[in-house]
């Protein structure tokens, strides 16, 4: 359990890791890109008054889309480290679900 | 900086100890001390409620204040005693289970504490303010939402506060065993009271948040007008019942799976063998956690949700069974062969395996929904939850607490009298408890003020009363034995039982840094692995070096005082209003104090830890 | 290492993640996110189960209008992007930049609490739809509410820390806090996607 | 072979076990003495769960039992180390199969109990031909019981009637908190939800008697006090019952002069909570068979004691929390007198509790209630389909149309009154 404190001296490291998080911040906008663009066609259909039988799936599976780009490139779940983190939102995704679906089913009847 | 000595010192500096302490041993005697007041002040609810029962048309009681009794017997009992009780032991004994130094979040573990504790306090306040909640543990809409007085804003407003505490409790352990595990402390060698208390953990991080919001919609809809339970204004009581039940499905086994491990420590211990099928008892104790996220809806089959949805749940209920199935036999199992010790704590556990198979039995029973249909709301719940809660819970409890005495404490209790406690209160549980079975099955229903005359259910509720006298004098046997014990304040030594697992290869009690250099470990049981191939010693895995500490702190207790107050001012609301400003002020002043201010802790040297023994359990 | 930590300069690589209490930051800040789901999914819940019950007050197809959500919705997500900026010149050891945009994130925020608050107070005065009108509406204001108080909690918690750092640089005491700050901001958003999808969008569909 | 005796076994436990069980509580209140048909196919359910689960248990004390007394350690035994046994495959999927193996024995008839318990539909004859539907509105109010039989204008309050010979179905609702309907000998409990979620379940009674029924969901201080009975008797006595409790108006007058007087007292005190003859739901119990019922307020003994009691007092001692409390009324003790006398009239029936345990078996088809069976079969069938369509209608969760009705419950007795009017 040693802890890193000494910084990295090493220039070439250093510029590496630059160069990587520059990578890592193209990938990002395109997410933001992305996540607009999904937002605009969400907005569009219901705008649009496409039958609604086709907008809600659509608009679900957007919204779930844009949220799994936030955990993977906005909150950085792809990079490595992530497993514990992985495991309790997957967890509480789980727990979520269970407790929309019983709530919007077996509430009324 | 570095106080390492526990000298004698006056009460108001050991108040102050207590006040400001984050050390995880000392927050455990803290959670200790509350879990057993409100143990007390639980009890003496049960026995009144029985001494109303004690023969038809009694009226010992009033009506009203039989509701108030009956709901804070149930609300106490769970969150105010067989919680903390339990965040006692994984305070006291995980971190050392694990080889750690301290918990993850010292400071968030004693906000943690306070928390749970003025939330117990404020809950309590009722009674001397016009009235205790009454409409039952599970306060089911609308009820509560009617009911009169300001009892059930105590109680949400309560377990409000007091369920934020245990959910930074339940992170604080979490974040603990994944990343402050000793060397060599693999996920597979833990312990399985380690394993059990992660596990509730993580049932605590995903169940209470539904608890808060249901909390939250209550106490809009009783203070602020809501409608969200109002059939009037379209609201539905049903969503309560499942927010209560997403909760407290979990709970039930937030609670079970630590008293689990409690038995898997203690069996092994004294029959001096492993556990048999460790990996399959991590396997079960997993399978029970997620399962136990999927079954809620069986406490509400009743409710009219319909013959699929019952079904479902009914089966995914069974299914619990089967993981628990393999706890019992894996237990028996690890007896066979065995050299068994009837050392006090192994009596708990023996006295556990009988009461919760007939508890797991009649669980079954309860799934199946159309039988539930007879069972639901009568006394056959009622027994079958005591089985389960007082037959594995408490049974684990006091195990664990007998056991865990000498590390906590450096003293031992006597066992004569915790054979004497066992036996009381064995004994008086099952006469109280077991003929409640047929009490319901007889046309008792649950939460029933009095009885009429002519029912037939007249002895067996005597009986019922009789034996609760009994588990109150057990209860009283043991508190005498705590105070005898600690007057005397015999020393013993780190290892008094002969256990195997690494909290004991220190000193009794530990010093403040729990290790005086990390410890390697070479499998599962460690200490039994040394004195089997090595000396008996835990070899260390560092050389000997300065160790961080964190510093004490009045801040969590700000913190927690400032919501507390708050609450008063959210209830009563008019000119009260002041009191939720300062509160809320207080609470967040602190909050903002805690994050503005370096603290980053301080050392204790190399040299005085050379001064002080090699830190082994000698 | 206790007041190394302190120092500012050279940062390794993942600085937030350098040392144990920062390891044991991340780690239990993203356990407490998941419990997070779990609390913002009872609301959702709660919120699917009373949204047609409006009691003869407002219903969502009356009320709601889809130009200010939108204008929100692309506010909240692009603070989001620019605290990732944040985070990108954090993990580069430039703290004027991360402070900056950290600032761009902050002002963005504000905005869309602002645009919330004209949103309910329109909703409150011109339609008549009070939390106490109905039991949608109740739901409605404690769900979208319950965001609204995120984020403003999470704009406190952004500020509080730029003050408190705002002289001393970087260094490895600070870095989690303010990684973790941000992770808080993204869930933020998170929610924002589900609130506008369930509660807007499949409001106005029916 | 070993099936055989476990077949064998399992009959041998299941006599037993019924034998030890019907030696508990009494016959009109224990679920293990049961008179109707739900609760006989749940004592069995019962019955076959606890074979199970004693089979396990017993199985867990006789390892528990032998390891105590053989592996318990001897003086002089302190330095023996035990082999540390990791685990057994074998064993541990042993006891993984066979409890899975159990459990789906238990699974399958409970799914099957669940859903047929649920079955509201028409019973048919041997022949196939559908029998007429009685449909009752239960609702639930603290502390007592409502009861309205749909289509044939009869409503009565805490005792209620049925016939022996087929099942009566409940369409339930509670006035204000959670409720739950629970007659332990005919059928197991179902709540009662304020909510606008109607729930839906038959009784029936295999023999005449008096059943009692209890409230099993926490609903005040008076929880416990709010018992109702179920009047089983023939059918033949039934159609009597429901004849005469139809021609009550609440006009007659009573013979007596006191109790002329006492309708007085009657009419201008208590009308506004409580009504004598068909009427829709009011704030207090229906009277219209008042004298004829077993019990006051249905758990004190019918006297005149207790009577005076209650109305002096409005049932503040007698029924804590009770809604009377409130009500305005101010009576002397001469108009209490009058009014006990007035109540004390209100038998508009020959059949009583009484008629339920006196033994005499009247046959009846019913057809008498359901006059427009004889304008044809089908057309009466299809009718009394109708109301459980529109009941199943709403328990297929057609949320919108719930939720828009805001007080759905009224809404629910008004659709039944209605259907009446036809």
């Amino acid at each position: 359990m040693a802890d890193h404190t000494n910084s990295v001296e090493n220039t070439d490291k250093h510029e590496f890791y630059k160069k990587k998080h520059r990578e890592q911040m193209k990938h990002q906008v395109v997410t933001f890109v992305m996540m607009i663009a999904f937002t605009l066609i969400a907005f569009g259909l219901v705008i649009a008054e496409v039958s609604a039988m086709f907008t809600i799936p659509i608009i679900l599976v957007l919204a779930a889309v844009q949220v799994l780009f936030q955990l993977y490139y906005f909150m950085h779940m792809n990079e490595e480290g992530h497993q514990w983190p992985a495991v309790m939102i997957y967890s509480g995704i789980f727990a979520a679900v269970l407790t929309i679906l019983a709530l919007t089913t077996i509430t009324w009847w | 900086m570095s106080t390492t000595a526990n000298q004698k010192a006056g009460i108001g500096s050991v108040l102050w100890d207590y006040l400001t302490t984050v050390d995880h041993k000392k927050i455990a005697i803290l959670y200790l001390i509350g879990g057993m007041f409100f143990f007390l002040v639980g009890g003496l609810q049960a026995m009144l409620i029985r001494i109303q029962l004690v023969v038809p048309e009694n009226e010992f009681l009033s009506a009203q204040f039989y509701n108030e009794v009956l709901t804070m017997h149930g609300t106490t009992m769970i969150f105010l005693a067989a919680m903390p009780l339990l965040f006692a032991l994984m305070n006291a004994v995980l971190p050392l289970q694990i080889g750690a130094r301290d918990v993850a979040f010292p400071f968030v573990n004693a906000l943690g504490f306070w928390l749970f504790f003025f939330g117990g306090i404020f809950l309590n306040i009722s009674w001397f303010t016009g009235g205790a909640p009454d409409a039952g543990w599970t306060a089911y809409a609308p009820l509560s939402v009617f009911s009169e007085g300001h009892g059930v804003d105590y109680y949400a407003i309560g377990l409000q506060i007091s369920g934020f505490g245990t959910l930074m409790a339940g992170i604080n352990f979490l974040v603990t065993v994944i990343n402050m595990r000793a060397p060599g402390m693999t996920y597979m060698r833990m312990p399985l009271f380690t394993w059990t208390s992660f596990i509730a953990s993580v049932l605590i991080l995903f169940a209470f948040p539904a608890l808060t919001v249901g909390l939250f919609l209550l106490t809009f809809d009783r203070l602020f007008g809501a409608n969200f339970f109002n059939p009037d204004m379209g609201g539905n009581a049903i969503i309560w019942e499942h927010l209560f039940w997403i909760f407290g499905h979990p709970e039930v086994y937030i609670l079970i799976l630590p008293a689990f491990g409690v038995f898997s420590e203690v069996i092994p211990a004294f029959a001096k063998k492993r556990l048999f099928g460790y990996s399959s008892m991590v396997f079960a104790t997993i399978l029970i956690a997620f399962l136990g996220f999927m079954v809620w809806a069986h406490h509400m089959f009743t409710v009219g949700l319909g013959p699929i949805a019952n079904s479902i749940f009914a089966v995914a209920t069974m299914a619990i069974a089967v993981p628990t199935g393999i706890k019992i036999f894996n237990w028996l199992f690890t007896l066979w062969g065995g050299q068994i010790r009837m050392t006090s704590p192994m009596v708990f556990a023996l006295g556990f395996i009988p009461t919760f198979t007939v508890g797991g039995m009649t669980g079954v029973m309860l799934a199946s929904a159309a039988a539930d249909f007879q069972y639901h709301d009568s006394y056959f719940v009622v027994a079958h939850f005591h089985y389960v809660i007082v037959g594995g819970v408490v049974l684990g409890i006091f195990a664990g607490l007998i056991y865990w005495w000498p590390k906590m404490f450096g003293t031992f209790l006597n066992e004569k009298l915790n054979h004497w406690f066992f036996w009381l209160f064995f004994i008086g549980f099952h006469l109280t408890f077991f003929l409640q079975h047929f009490l319901g099955l007889m046309g008792m229903p649950r939460r029933y003020w009095t009885f009429l005359e002519g029912q037939n259910l007249d002895l067996f509720n005597l009986i019922s009363t009789i034996g609760a006298f009994f588990m109150a004098i057990g209860t009283l046997v043991f508190l005498f034995n705590v105070v005898k014990t600690q007057l005397k304040g015999e020393k013993v030594s780190g290892d008094p039982w002969d256990a195997r697992t690494l909290e004991w290869s220190i000193p009794s009690p530990p010093p403040f840094y729990n290790f005086k250099q990390e410890p390697l470990v070479r499998g599962l049981d460690p200490l039994w692995i040394e004195k089997m191939q090595g000396n008996g010693k835990i070899q260390p895995a560092e050389p000997l070096g300065d160790i961080h500490m964190p510093n004490r702190s009045l801040t969590p207790f700000m913190i927690s005082l400032g919501l507390f107050i708050a609450g008063f001012g959210i209830m009563y609301q008019g000119g009260m209003w002041v009191l939720a400003g300062i509160g809320f002020a207080t609470t967040f002043g602190s909050m903002l104090y805690r994050s503005l201010k370096d603290d980053i802790g301080y050392h204790v040297h190399k040299e005085e830890l050379e001064e002080e023994g090699d830190g082994s359990n000698g | 290492m206790a007041e190394d930590v302190l120092k500012s300069g050279n940062l390794p690589e993942n600085p937030e993640r350098a040392t144990l209490e920062g390891r044991n930051k991340f780690m239990g800040f993203w356990f407490f996110l998941g419990g997070e789901t779990v609390l913002f999914a009872s609301l959702f819940g709660t919120y699917l189960a009373l949204r047609n019950s409006n009691a003869e007050g407002p219903a969502s197809e009356d009320i709601f209008g889809l130009g200010l959500v939108f204008i929100m919705t692309v506010l909240l997500l692009t603070s989001s992007l620019t605290s990732v900026y944040a985070m990108y010149h954090m993990k580069n050891n430039d703290f004027k930049k991360m402070q900056l945009w950290l600032g761009i994130t902050v002002v963005l925020g504000l905005a869309f609490l602002g645009m919330e608050i004209y949103e309910f107070y329109h909703y409150v005065h011109g339609y008549e739809f009070g939390y106490t009108t109905s039991a949608f509406s109740s739901a409605f204001y404690t769900l979208v509410g319950f965001h609204g108080g995120h984020v403003a909690f999470g704009l406190l918690w952004i500020v509080s820390l730029m003050i408190r750092n705002a002289k001393r640089g970087l260094n490895l005491y600070n870095t989690p806090k303010f990684y973790i700050a941000s992770l808080y901001w993204h869930f933020i958003d998170v929610v924002w996607v589900f609130i506008f999808t369930v509660v807007y969008l499949l409001g106005k569909v029916g | 072979m070993k099936g055989w005796m476990s077949r064998f076994k399992a009959v041998f436990a299941l006599t037993v076990m019924a034998l030890i069980l019907s030696g508990c509580g009494e016959s009109f209140l224990s679920a293990l003495q049961p008179s109707g048909e739900g609760a006989s196919m749940l004592l069995d359910l019962m019955i076959l769960s606890i074979v199970i689960m004693l089979f396990v248990f017993v199985i867990v004390m006789i390892i528990y039992v032998f390891v105590i007394f053989k592996f318990r350690q001897k003086k002089g035994q302190e330095d023996i180390v035990p082999k540390q046994v990791e685990g057994s495959h074998a064993l541990e999927t042993l006891w993984t199969v066979i409890p899975i193996i159990l459990l789906l024995i238990l699974a399958v008839p409970t799914i099957q109990y669940t859903f047929a318990l649920a079955d509201t539909s028409p019973e048919t004859t041997e022949e196939g031909e559908e029998l007429d539907q009685i449909w009752v509105d239960v609702t639930g109010s603290q502390y007592w019981w409502h009861f309205e039989y749909r289509d044939i204008e009869v409503t009565t309050s805490q005792e209620l009637y049925i016939p022996t010979d087929r099942r009566v179905n409940l369409s339930m609702i509670s006035d204000d908190v959670i409720h739950s309907f629970w007659v332990p000998t005919i059928q197991g409990k179902m709540d009662v939800n304020p909510t606008g979620n109607t729930n839906e379940m038959y009784i029936q009674a295999e023999e005449e008697g008096v059943y009692w029924g209890k409230c099993a969901e926490l609903c005040g201080p008076s929880h416990s006090l709010m018992d109702f009975k179920i009047v089983a008797v023939s059918p033949g006595e039934f159609e009597q019952w429901v004849e005469d409790m139809q021609s009550v108006s609440g006009e007659e007058e009573p013979e007596s002069e006191t109790a002329q007087a006492g309708q007085q007292v009657f009419a201008d005190n208590c009308m506004s909570c409580h009504a004598i003859g068909s009427s829709p739901n009011k704030a207090g119990p229906n009277l219209t068979n008042f004298a004829d019922r077993e019990k006051l307020a249905g758990v004190f003994d019918m006297n005149e004691e207790n009577l005076r009691e209650w109305i002096a007092t409005k049932g503040e001692e007698m029924k804590p929390g009770n809604s009377m409390m409130d009500a305005p009324y101010d009576l002397s003790d001469e108009e209490i007198n009058q009014v006990m006398e007035y109540l004390m009239t209100l038998s508009p029936s020959e059949i009583t509790p009484e008629s339920a345990n006196n033994g005499i078996y009247e046959d009846s088809d019913l057809s008498g209630l359901f006059p427009e069976e004889s304008e044809g079969e089908g057309e009466g069938n299809s009718d009394s389909e109708g109301n459980g369509d529109s009941e199943s209608d709403s328990e297929s969760g057609n949320n919108s149309e719930d939720d828009s009705e805001g007080d759905s419950s009224e809404n629910s007795n008004d659709n039944s009154d209605n259907n009446s009017d036809e």
